[in-house]
């Protein structure tokens, strides 16, 4: 048991108690707050401008929703043991930049398709679990605060994404590579959206129903009680941190063939972006509350804030206020709600 | 507001592949009150404050709906990204982009084709033949045209430089890197002393040219980007070091006002006004089906005191009293 | 209390314990800043010339200036991701305000400098009331309040300029704030180390201090013994505001120009990042002010020491990411040791 | 005491009381947690409230000292109407409470905690020379073993309990409001306390003492009240009540005995420890073992390492040296996991902070040490209709109210948690059981379910180590008794020797030897 731990003041029963009343008493009610008020914005944008409401527009949402949608699970996976990952951005371009490195290296844009995309996978992928690694092992092991870790892997991945690609976007991704994860579609649903649904619904589950999703949970909620009771916490935090950094790459990979090009910048913001559709969608910083449903609706409810505003033609800097002050207030009608009861 | 006085318009007509000099002469009036979306990295910089002023006073000529959207800065290329399908979910006729990489968008461009939707590029530089219609200039020749501007301030004088091309990973800094660096080649007197990558803002710029100033004393020449060179000016008064020579690779109100006192030796120009300007018409003349060129790139010059007289001001900045219009109505 | 049962006893053994001591009153920062300046001063020549101990001073004063503020925050049981905002905000509004003040009344510069002075401290001041506001009125996490005044302040400052910087200020304000030494050493320093001074002051000795421990520590520990939550949480806040608004018009004074581009995520990580290496207990209630400039100090050196040893640019985020890991790491694992002995 | 003395001056009888409630109601969302209750404390005297877990004491202590307002009724203190109450403006008038769940800042010290929204300043400037002498004064003045520049997260929970009445004794005090004071204090500072008492009694000042020690009761009060599901049922004088009649009251059932009789039938060695000491040297040089079928007691003062020995059984305190040897197999690299697997649970002393995660459900907290069995998990899948089966009626064996699974434990009294801590030793197959003080903080109805539990465990063949401060319950339960004394063992009782004379002389005579050395 570190130390760290032990000198962490436990929260005050009451407190810990009146949360959870809450999470039971007004299940239902937290459940679709946010949606109502996601109805309630896109009718507004509806009522401004008729073109929010096409199918064609509905569809284009719904595929920008499934990027950050899955950054933001990615995202949620480590704030519910009481982490967050600002690294997120930085692994995105760098498995972004390295898919494409790789792909360009075994022959370009005419390479094999499925050589290709096995390349992609494999550099992609490995890269983000190296990553992931560093982050949980640094957390869990060497007990460094979540904040720092990751602050840490961020630089080191800008640097590894810049200095590999030599600051310039890659370019030669095969048409396989693009056709799998970014044009293709399955009944008429763009693969976006199909792999988003297919990642949250498998997270989901293993969330909700597996050991390792249980453990989470407690971990997050307390986790010198997790310790006690056998709950292996440290392999654990560290298995977090990969899924989070492997769910990132995927992500990357389906950006890198929207792009149709390794790009070193192409996370830039997204670290703090996936946190906020995280939170905004109800995943607790302090740990043990949250979902992949949580995870999307705030991805989803950021997405069409600003797909609206773009439709009804807002100035971009009205824009940032418009979105900082909808952040705020939907925290606070959250805590109102809650208050009110 | 009137865009009458900028045309005829020198050019390098690069359609072929080849650049032959060309003038540009836009439509007097669209048919149609067409809609067309405008995209840019951010609006920023007083740089792509003037592609807007042109692009905004081209509209209002043509008369033309225009939205223009920013991205918020060169970190936000998957913004960018939804920003672009938002142009095309809003009907637009024609989409004007000002990529974040034009590599990057490379597949919007392919779904925008399929739609029918033309696509013009302003500004940034992207892949060949991306787009049925672009202008901007080659960032590497402006990288070029700095360090030729350099080479004939100096004669034979050893100049010591440091460049401080940008963020790494942009790729703009990078392409404006290499063509200063691939010009002075060959050039004894001229040794590029070290690269530093950095944010284009003020703050992080002054940083790296203080720290810079501490490494390499016999530093002479900063090369970098306007923002470098607005940071420099003070850190070399700071550092008293009034032989330092400041050469900006692109252009703002700050760089004019400095070349005005004195404080820096030359900056390069893209006429950023102009190409806003010709954006807009290629994007008419697409819609309508019109004759258009291909690739329009502006002559790019390297201003310094006793070019400067000569300059049209028009086609470089926005007058200080405009207000960026993100929107601009048809009659 | 011992480890003999651990540890052979024998010479030696007193001396190991005694700089153990050492290294947990004074912590390890200094050592490894120590390793950091004596490293970078054998291998360049410059590190350690006047300019350049200069240059660091002052680059380190502005971080340690908004560092201070994000640790009192951050002890109180917050975090204030708005600083980057506050300082681009700041100077833009002093820079517009000094300017309109210069060209409308004329007269002597003194009056249209502190008119912009008060405007640029009190946009900081009003971000950061706001800020605190909300979260001790509305009780939503800081987190996502100054998320959402990031993005807000930030696009008010970019509504205001258009990015395009402002000049027009009066000569004086340059030469005197920005510009000026006092026995060789730039403005900017002393005002630092009033700051770190007077808040220092503020942590041991007064009533404010006392209750923003007591806070962070156990807030309900704290309402139950009478402690006002609400005014020193809104306290920390605008103290937050307010210095990272000194730091902004310090900026300003520096490029002689207002900028909608100083400050940004990177001064706000910085600022977190330096609390937290100072020893800034994320969930509040720990940390020294004085421990803070120290890291600011300990970053400062880190990236000036990079960029003299010729490390190429885009490596150096590699080198930072590690370096601060590292820190964090060897700080915990000697408080781990410590806590045995 | 110098400002007891100051404020009061014992009233004239016919004067109202003290503290006059009446008809105080309060709801939480779902919880009707006090309902009409009425009581008065007089000047002078000590009042118990005793009830179950979860009755209303502590939340109608929270009313009187200001943390929150009653949902309806009134109170009048000292003659005077109470509106708006505030704790500071509570503490300003003399109404000293000390909380069940501290009121102490972790990462202040003492001194610092002890003037807590009452320090001395001017103008905003704390004058600390004053206040550290003040700070010592008090603490030397209560003859409490006490640092008062020690940080209160360094301190363990009964430090931390002296500090928090030290707190309560720092202004002047009209009314002293102690929740259950003693459930981490040892005898001695016990003894300490209750000296404290009778002289505050004599200064006149009102107490309000919630304990579920009927010893204490017996001790001290001068009329208790009986509290039920937030219901006033009786308030009697203590000179004429009998325990029996308080408990019937308390719980509405009789309760004859508190300790079971226990068959303990020794079998093999299941625990042997061998010259242990732990990292932090808590511990240092102890032989121990415990066997199948009996009860091994280990008593000792507070900080005399004796919950640190079984959490290093456990494998959650480093151990420096020594050896640990489970049924003869001797063990290395202890941790929860494989302590698990070997069949050995451990109930930690303090449940929030260790044992539980409250805002989850009952049944995810039984289930927890356990999901690594294959009844629970099918490839690392959780069968849930499987768990919900099997911990469905392990909770029902220990009557667990309100018989709901999916409540969260946040929502249980002290009892309730303490048996969804033993429902998880029932998750799975265990054979030897470490309890750390396992009946603290929890009212005499479930203390006696918890006994009866231990009783049924040890009878069925297990070992049982008990570590507690309340040396009655380690005497009634043990077949074999350690004492402890500052990390190693200084006696082993047994039989008829296992008496509270024995145990509290060898305390003494170790003290004694340590001394002369
Ligand atoms: N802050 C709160 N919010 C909601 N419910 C609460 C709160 N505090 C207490 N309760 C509920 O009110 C009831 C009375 O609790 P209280 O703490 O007063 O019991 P108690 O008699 O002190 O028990 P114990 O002996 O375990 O200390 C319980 O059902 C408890 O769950
Ligand atoms: N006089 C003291 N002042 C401050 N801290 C003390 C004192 N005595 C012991 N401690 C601290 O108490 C801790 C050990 O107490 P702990 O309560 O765990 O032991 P224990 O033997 O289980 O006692 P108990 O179970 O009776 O509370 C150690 O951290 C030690 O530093
Ligand atoms: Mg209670
Ligand atoms: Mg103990």
């Amino acid at each position: 048991m570190s130390d760290a731990d032990l000198a962490a003041p436990a929260k005050p029963a009451a407190i810990d108690a009146r949360g959870s009343r809450i999470l039971q008493g007004t299940g239902w009610a937290r459940q679709l707050a946010l949606p109502i008020a996601l109805v309630l914005l896109l009718a507004g944008f509806g009522l401004a401008d008729d073109r929010v409401l096409t199918t064609y527009n509905l569809l284009n949402i719904a595929q920008q929703t499934s990027y950050l949608a899955l950054f933001a699970m990615a995202q949620m996976v480590v704030i519910l043991t009481r982490g967050f990952d600002l690294s997120l951005g930085p692994t995105v371009s760098m498995v972004s930049v390295a898919a494409a490195l790789a792909m360009a290296g075994i022959g370009g844009a005419d390479a094999n398709g499925i050589v290709a995309v096995l390349a992609a996978i494999a550099a992609g992928f490995a890269l983000a679990a190296a990553c992931g690694l560093f982050n949980g092992v640094v957390v869990s092991i060497l007990g460094v605060s979540p904040l720092v870790a990751t602050l840490g892997s961020m630089n080191i991945a800008i640097g590894v994404a810049t200095t590999i690609s030599d600051g310039r976007p890659v370019q030669g991704v095969p048409a396989a590579f693009a056709d799998l994860f970014y044009r293709g579609s399955i009944l008429g649903l763009p693969i976006a959206i199909v792999i988003a649904i297919l990642v949250g619904g498998v997270l989901a589950f293993v969330l909700s129903r597996t050991v390792f999703g249980r453990s989470l949970y407690i971990i997050g909620t307390n986790p010198q009680a997790a310790a006690v009771a056998g709950i292996p916490v440290k392999r654990l935090l560290v298995y977090a941190y990969v899924l989070c950094s492997a769910l990132a790459a995927l992500g990357a990979l389906m950006m890198t063939a929207r792009t149709g090009s390794g790009e070193p910048n192409l996370g830039g913001t997204l670290s703090l972006q996936s946190i906020a559709a995280a939170v905004v969608g109800g995943t607790s910083l302090a740990g043990g509350r949250g979902g992949v449903g949580s995870a999307a609706l705030g991805a989803l409810f950021i997405t069409i804030l600003s797909n609206g505003m773009n439709l009804t033609r807002i100035d971009g800097y009205v824009q940032m206020i418009v979105l900082g002050a909808i952040v705020i207030l939907g925290v606070v009608l959250d805590r109102l709600r809650l208050d009110g009861r | 507001e009137d865009s009458a006085s900028w045309w005829p318009f020198p050019v390098y007509d690069a359609s072929s592949g080849t650049p032959t000099e060309a003038e540009y002469t836009p439509l007097e009036k669209a048919d149609k009150a067409y809609n067309i979306c405008v995209l840019f990295p951010h609006m920023k910089d007083s740089f792509w404050v003037a592609v807007a002023y042109g692009i905004v006073t081209q509209a209002k000529a043509e008369n033309v709906n225009m939205n223009l959207y920013e991205a918020g800065g060169y970190e936000n290329l998957p913004k960018q990204i939804s920003q672009f399908d938002d142009c095309m979910a809003s009907g637009a006729d024609a989409i004007v982009v000002g990529a974040i990489s034009g590599a990057g968008l490379t597949q919007k461009f392919a779904e925008a084709a399929e739609k029918k939707i033309p696509v013009v590029g302003v500004t940034n530089p992207l892949p060949k033949d991306a787009l049925p219609a672009a202008n901007y200039v080659d960032f590497v020749a402006m990288g070029g045209v700095t360090a030729k501007g350099l080479l004939s301030a100096i004669g034979d004088e050893e100049a010591n430089v440091v460049t401080f091309p940008g963020p790494a990973g942009s790729g703009w800094a990078e392409d404006f890197n290499k063509g200063f660096k691939d010009t002075v080649e060959g050039h004894d007197n001229v040794k590029i002393l070290d690269e530093k990558f950095g944010d284009s803002g003020v703050a992080v710029q002054l940083k790296l040219i203080q720290d810079a100033l501490q490494t390499y004393p016999e530093m002479n020449v900063i090369w970098g980007t306007a923002p470098t060179a607005e940071a420099a000016i003070g850190a070399v008064q700071l550092a008293g070091r009034p032989d330092i020579k400041i050469i900006s690779s692109y252009e703002n109100q700050a760089m004019l006002d400095a070349l005005n006192g004195g404080q820096i030796l030359a900056f390069a120009t893209q006429y950023p006004v102009a190409e806003g300007a010709m954006a807009i018409d290629q994007a008419v003349r697409l819609i309508e089906g019109k004759d258009v060129m291909k690739l329009a790139q502006p002559k790019a010059d390297v201003i310094d005191e006793t070019t400067a007289k000569d300059l049209n001001m028009d086609l470089v900045l926005a007058p200080a009293d405009w207000n960026p219009e993100y929107s601009v109505k048809a009659k | 209390m011992s480890t003999t049962a651990t540890l052979p006893g024998g010479p030696g053994r007193q001396s190991g314990q005694d700089i153990l001591n050492l290294v947990l009153t004074v912590g390890l920062l200094p050592v490894l800043m120590a390793i950091v300046i004596i490293g970078t001063s054998l291998m360049s020549p410059y590190f350690l010339g006047w300019m350049n101990v200069v240059n660091i001073l002052r680059m380190a004063s502005f971080l340690a200036i908004i560092a201070c503020g994000q640790a009192m925050v951050i002890i109180a049981g917050g975090f204030d991701l708005s600083v980057g905002a506050v300082v681009a905000l700041a100077s833009v509004v002093t820079a517009k305000a000094m300017a309109a003040a210069a060209s409308a009344i004329g007269g002597p510069d003194i009056l249209a400098i502190v008119i912009g002075i008060a405007a640029g401290l009190g946009s900081g001041l009003a971000v950061g009331l706001f800020n605190g506001l909300c979260v001790a009125r509305l009780k939503v996490s800081g987190f996502v309040v100054t998320l959402g005044t990031m993005s807000a302040t930030a696009g008010i400052g970019l509504l205001l300029t258009n990015g395009i910087p402002v000049y027009g200020m009066p000569k004086g304000f340059v030469q005197a704030i920005g510009r000026s030494q006092i026995l060789g050493f730039p403005l900017a320093i002393y005002i630092a180390l009033a700051v770190v001074l007077a808040m220092a002051f503020v942590q041991r000795r007064t009533l404010f201090g006392r209750y923003v421990y007591a806070i962070g520590g156990n807030q309900e520990a704290a309402v139950v013994s009478g402690v006002s939550i609400r005014r020193h949480l809104v306290g920390t806040y605008v103290l937050s505001g307010g210095l990272a608004a000194t730091v902004g018009i310090l900026l300003t004074a520096l490029v002689g120009s207002g900028q909608a581009s100083l400050g940004g995520d990177a001064m706000m990580l910085q600022s977190i990042a330096a609390a937290v290496i100072g020893g800034v207990s994320l969930r509040g209630g720990i940390g020294r002010v004085e421990v803070v400039a120290v890291a600011a100090l300990f970053l400062t050196i880190l990236g000036n020491a990079l960029n003299l040893l010729h490390i190429d640019s885009r490596l150096q985020p590699i080198f930072l990411g590690l370096i601060m890991v590292l820190a964090v790491a060897l700080d915990e694992f000697s408080r781990r040791r410590m806590s045995r002995v | 005491m110098e400002p007891a003395a100051t404020s009061t001056t014992p009233r004239n009888e016919t004067a109202e009381p003290l503290l006059v409630l009446s008809g105080v109601t309060k709801r939480f969302p779902g919880v009707l947690a006090l309902d009409d209750v009425d009581l008065d404390v007089k000047a002078g005297e000590l009042h118990v409230l005793f009830g179950e877990n979860g009755a209303g004491k502590s939340t109608l202590i929270n009313v009187i000292s200001g943390t929150f307002p009653p949902t309806s009724g009134s109170f009048r203190f000292g003659g005077e109407e109470m509106a708006e109450l505030t704790p500071h403006k509570a503490r300003a008038i003399g109404i000293s409470p000390v909380f069940q769940e501290f009121s102490l800042v972790p990462s202040l010290t003492v001194e610092e905690n002890l003037f807590l929204g009452r320090e001395r300043s001017a103008a905003g400037i704390l004058d600390a020379g004053g206040m550290r002498r003040r700070a010592r004064e008090l603490i030397a003045e209560l003859g409490f073993d006490l640092d008062p520049k020690a940080r209160v997260d360094k301190l363990d929970r009964a430090h931390q309990q002296m500090a928090e009445i030290a707190k309560a004794l720092l202004g002047k005090v009209r009314l002293l409001i102690l929740d259950e004071p003693t459930a981490s204090l040892t005898e001695r500072e016990t003894g300490r306390l209750f000296e404290l008492i009778a002289r505050l009694k004599s200064q006149g000042v009102g107490i309000i003492y919630v304990s579920h020690r009927m010893r204490e009761i017996r001790a001290l009060a001068d009329r208790v009240t009986v509290l039920r599901d937030g219901r006033h049922i009786k308030t009697l004088d203590a000179a004429t009540v009998t325990d029996s009649e308080l408990v019937e009251l308390m719980t509405g059932r009789k309760i004859d005995v508190l300790f079971p009789a226990i068959t303990h039938r020794p079998g093999e060695v299941a625990i042997a420890v061998e010259k242990l000491a732990t990292a932090d040297g808590q511990v240092a040089d102890v032989d121990f073992f415990a066997r199948a079928g009996e009860i091994t007691g280990v008593a000792g003062l507070v900080g005399c390492g004796k919950s640190e020995l079984v959490r290093a059984i456990y494998g959650i305190e480093p151990i420096a040296s020594g050896s640990v040897t489970l049924r003869g197999e001797t063990v290395t690299a202890l941790d929860p996991r494989s302590s698990l697997r070997r069949g050995v649970a451990y109930f930690p002393a303090n449940r929030g902070v260790e044992g539980l995660a409250l805002s989850r459900p009952i049944r995810e907290n039984v289930s927890m040490a356990a999901l690594d069995l294959g009844r629970y998990q099918r490839r690392g899948i959780i069968r849930r209709t499987a768990e919900r089966s099997l911990i469905g009626p392990i909770m029902e064996t220990l009557k667990l109210r309100p018989p709901n699974i999916e409540r969260a434990v946040g929502n249980l009294s002290g009892g309730n948690r303490q048996k969804v801590m033993l429902g998880r030793a029932m998750a799975r197959d265990l054979d030897i059981f470490l309890f750390d003080e396992p009946s603290v903080g929890i009212d005499v109805g479930a203390k006696v379910e918890v006994y009866e539990f231990i009783k049924r465990l040890v009878e069925a063949g297990a070992a049982v180590v008990v570590v507690s401060s309340e040396l009655p319950e380690v005497l009634a339960l043990s077949n074999r008794l350690y004492v402890m004394h500052h990390g190693r063992i200084a006696a082993l009782l047994e039989g008829e020797a296992m008496t509270e004379q024995n145990v509290l002389s060898s305390f003494f005579e170790e003290e004694a030897r340590e001394k002369a050395a």
